[in-house]
């Protein structure tokens, strides 16, 4: 609880930092915080992966499991992304079903996978209509430090990366990894007092107005974006992040290329 | 259906608009007795009715925020609304569009008038044909407007995409559903963008114009709702064009 | 919240009138407020159809989509009626799964047409034991003007009647009319100081003491019934609604032959 | 089973009954202890037990009355009370069930002697056959008066139905799955109809027989009711009497 | 609500009697109250049993149906046990699903039977790998007169051992006795002030830190065992109450042998 | 897999442990920043964190203790910690098994020093790997220690179970599939038993081997446990030590 009221307190010297263009940690503003991926960290898991981004630390878990595929796209392997913001993780969260801002997060990280066709879909077929890989993208938030958003995302792509589909359990063969065929990243940016700057601290998302997360992909192009918050943006402003967000995510990507 | 061979021929879409025309649009506002400010708003094959109660007692009291209003926003789906029967309740799907839509109408409420008390925005889509949260919007933003609840603007909504590698304005089902992008934007009369999201595949060039084009669709909704607006109320319209 | 206060002012006024055998909007005893029934207002339903009797304004939509038959039932069709009472249609309306109000007038709605057997469910059989057509019936209330039990049962049976089982759409042939044999009417009176009125307003339903709904089929015989609130009814009360009803039920049905 | 080829024969019933007559009916009064009223109910296979608390405190707080008791009851069915194995906790027939009940039991209940408390009236069944919301009303109003709750009268209820075109009085099993009409009652003991559900088919003329043919069952259980409180509390039931 | 202020007045009272080696029921620390069972009871399920502990009052009723066997045991049927707490059994109960103590009571009543190997799972089985029974207890709380637990576990083995595979019903065969190979026996025990006692009556219970079941087999030997409550216990404490638990338990197995 | 034929042959178990011996432990302490404080353990294969919130404030407020805190703790298994994934959100056995691991903690806890406050102690376990509720017991008790909760002693947590008919001291994941017995014990330095689980098949004097066992493998852990506090808080520690 005393880190909300530090919080607090934290509001007016970080605004009045923002005006004399530093940031709280020091950091300028189109910089991430520190950013370490480990992967295989959860060996009952068919891939795995541990981000910490600074004081934020998440474990994400990839299940994948036979299933039956939808109606509409009988050979077409599925995705279900799920975030839970435990109250282990931060003294504001709540036991229960998941509330709105876990929902948002977790359908963004979804999209962000989702509609950049990381995954080709359709090698997860197994049988057209009758069965086909679930990929159960299962984000566990330990510690919120900030930015939440940006390391699910990471940590779901990491994890989708080293992920094998188990098709010795099921005799269907040798496992093989899931068909990734793109590196999707999210960037996110915060406006406060004017400023726009990228990876929020807790403190710095306390204050924002608004964010904006941009996922692009290897190609450069924008593949999602989700305004969450108040504030409203100007076209400008929005255009500043989109090209900010392409270029850091390309930084990113690197990170991505060595697990 | 399955997808056609091309959504767009010769400039023309399947519902034989051009590339930035909006679909039809329908507004009848104050249509319901026990709200405090409605609209029903068709905006191509979607039917919304939006209402709004309040300022009015928060319930529960630990929502009450001391120095505002809370602005309380509920997008729902009538099981009939679409293809396959939609079991009744929210689903996540719901609680994201709230969420995003209440974002996108709190900017131009004027919230601290009204402290401890609650604004509540009920969206009800009857028939459902892709931009029912941007339906939603429009129509809510004017039963805002109905129910005297001061507002620095009305807001506006409606989606550009992207289909057969051609930008368009207000995506229909099929457009959305075989089309390769969907950004549904929401912004004030003077252009502050209060809802963004964005799926599926823009570069960066194609990503700048769209956002260009969907201000254009919103001014004409926007267009569109002050009328609707001033046919029921000319005299007291008055006011809130002064405000705007 | 103001409405509700009102509704509180005029109770006096409405009991006062009654003793002289008026009604507040000087509409007869056993007369209905103005009733509207438009059918086909939603293209995604197979059926639909919105009601406005005084008022209240109720849209129904019927979907209709292919299921198991129950065990004990394998050569029959399936009816779920569903009634919600959204925030939306009034102040003292709230969120979450329905309440006892709501579930009532659903199952209300359900046995009117369930017992009229107006749906012959047989007909309803694609695939004995295997697969049946499941009519769902889903009430929307957007606006309580009173009477919400009659204008939930006119919109489902109006909905009904135009209502098509989508045979094209699942590869059983030509879309056919949902087999409908009788037109049941559902008729709610309330008693007020002695006195028997039909199709309360909402004014005088929240001073109503009891209420007593017939739904009778066009022979003129009942199929149900339902008694709702505290106040008790002699039998000499409750026979004389039933006579009242099957009238009044004659009158109505008139107006679902020109749909 | 399935359906018999006929369920009456020579105006004899398929359980040996005549058109007009009740099954077994036993009584036992005051048979929980932690309760402060109870009654265990058997009205032919039904096995139903009734338990009333109060009056006592309301929680929720918000569902207190100011000038009143609030009267709660709930109906349930054991998982194992009937033929296939119910799920437990409450479904919608079960929550229509309990409000038709505590509508048929709250006009004989003083409530205004006891503002801002709750009367709990809890019923169970064990064993279901037919008639389980009658058999539940009949115990929970003894339990009402095992428990000291101020009452106006009894209540008593049993259900009219028709069978083979004839009318029969107190349905069992069978009739109730393969019957053409069923029509619950519960009224005071000086005829005033508290419940009254139908489904099925009657005749105008079927249906006022009927209703008199349900008012002479709910007598006779009536003074079943008496006899078993007399029995308990032969003394203190005089002035319950009285009041009648 | 009077019951729990006499139960507040009872502790001191309890308590020092306690201390002078009596019970307030005048019971010797290892005698059960009254133990009173009856089956078939509820001719609605295939095994039925009234329990009368003291005051404790209980009716378990078992439901057997066929079902899908889990992909692990693909050979053996299914038991599963639930337990309420309704709100008819004691002011103290709310309505509502299981709460933590209804889950743990349900849960020690099903290890005991499950443990103690008591029916042979495989003898459910009808088609290996798609069709076995599912054996139903559901336990039924209506007098909570302290000791749910073993009334609760007495009755589910009498229940069981009455019970009845409805191989007719369902086109089986003859119906046949659940095959039963064992009869656990629960013996709950409570430490109040150093004393060890059996079988808490209500108040007892309520001034008790903890408990301590132990389920034992007709060899003597333990199957299962729960400690519940915050008092800690000694291992003396725990091995005293262990060789009581399985001396009593075979004095209440004789009840079993007379069903 | 399948049952392997011998789960101890020679003495030596199918991870090369002899039959007192415990799996690996790996302790880290206040490895979280939000929590007040925190635990990371790994036991055998599994892998658990920890976090402490409190004292602070209840919510809802009639949850409050007007004389102590109340301590809550909370189990709960990631989807991804299983073979099978796990549908988020509590089951029975979680919901059993915080219970039972509430109790295990709360006796060295000084809940009188804190009236109307909560104690919260989150559990979640990453991966499973037989044993998570005893290793969630050991981190939760270190958390406790780090959030600078005020003890009696440490709580240390492990199992004894039975596996071709010898006893052996913490079970791992076939050991538990295919044993005869699994008992969870947590206790004090001083050996009060705060939880005791057991199920399978143990003989009387089986069961007083195995409980001897577990002692003396809490006795080892609570070593490990004291090692690990006390490299992180070399100084703050002489006062928990004098304290036990």
């Amino acid at each position: 609880m005393s880190n909300e009221i530090i919080a607090e307190l934290h509001k007016d010297y970080i605004y009045n930092l923002m005006v004399k263009q530093e940031r709280e940690d020091g950091r300028a503003f189109d910089q991430y915080r520190e950013l370490v991926i480990e992967t295989n960290v959860i060996n009952k898991a068919e891939g795995s992966a541990r981000v910490r981004l600074g004081d934020t630390h998440v474990v994400v878990g990839v299940k994948i499991q036979p299933g039956t595929p939808f109606p509409d796209t009988p050979d077409q392997g599925v995705i279900i992304t799920n975030l839970e913001l435990i109250p282990l993780a931060s003294p504001v969260f709540e036991s229960g079903p998941p509330r709105e801002d876990a929902i948002e997060l977790a359908r963004v990280v979804d999209r962000g996978i989702r509609e950049s066709q990381c995954i080709d879909l359709s090698k997860l077929c197994v049988t057209a209509g009758e069965k086909v890989w679930m990929v159960f993208i299962d984000v566990h938030v330990l510690d919120d430090g900030g930015n939440i958003m940006d390391a699910a995302s990471f940590g779901a792509v990491a994890a989708l990366l080293t992920a094998k589909l188990p098709n010795k359990r099921y005799d269907l063969g040798e496992d093989a990894p899931v068909p990734m065929r793109n590196v999707p990243v999210s960037v996110t940016a915060v406006e406060i007092g004017g400023s726009i700057m990228l990876d929020p601290s807790l403190n710095e998302e306390s204050i924002a107005g608004t964010k904006l997360t941009v996922t692009s992909n290897q190609e450069g192009d924008v593949s999602a974006m989700q305004k969450s918050g108040v504030q409203p943006l100007t076209t400008e402003q929005i255009n500043y992040i989109v090209d900010m967000a392409i270029e850091k995510a390309k930084e990113i990507r690197e990170k991505f290329l060595v697990i | 259906m399955s997808k056609p061979e091309k959504l767009i021929e010769d400039g023309i879409r399947i519902d034989v608009r051009r590339a930035d025309a909006l679909r039809h649009i329908k507004i009848e506002v104050g249509v319901l007795n026990r709200a405090d400010g409605s609209c029903y708003f068709e905006f191509g094959g979607n039917k919304v009715m939006a209402a709004v109660y309040g300022p009015r007692e928060v319930h529960p009291r630990h929502m009450q925020k001391s120095n505002s209003a809370v602005v309380r926003y509920r997008y729902n789906m009538a099981s009939f609304s679409v293809e396959d029967r939609k079991r009744p309740g929210p689903d996540r799907r719901s609680i994201e569009v709230s969420k995003v839509s209440r974002e996108a109408l709190e900017p131009v409420i004027f919230q601290e008038y009204f402290p401890r008390s609650a604004i509540d925005i009920f969206v009800e889509i009857l028939q459902a044909d892709a931009g029912t949260r941007t339906a939603g919007i429009n129509a809510a933003s004017i039963a805002l407007a109905d129910a005297g609840i001061p507002m620095k603007s009305l807001i506006s909504a409606c989606a550009v995409g992207k289909v057969d590698d051609t930008l368009v304005l207000d995506l229909n089902k099929d457009e959305d559903n075989y089309g390769q992008a969907d950004m549904p934007i929401a912004m004030t009369p003077d252009g502050r963008i209060t809802l963004i999201q964005m799926d599926g595949h823009l570069t960066k060039d194609e990503f700048k114009e769209a956002i260009e084009m969907a201000k254009t669709g919103c001014l004409a909704i926007h267009e569109l709702q002050k009328a609707a607006l001033t046919e029921k109320y000319s005299a007291q319209m008055e006011g809130v064009n002064n405000e705007q």
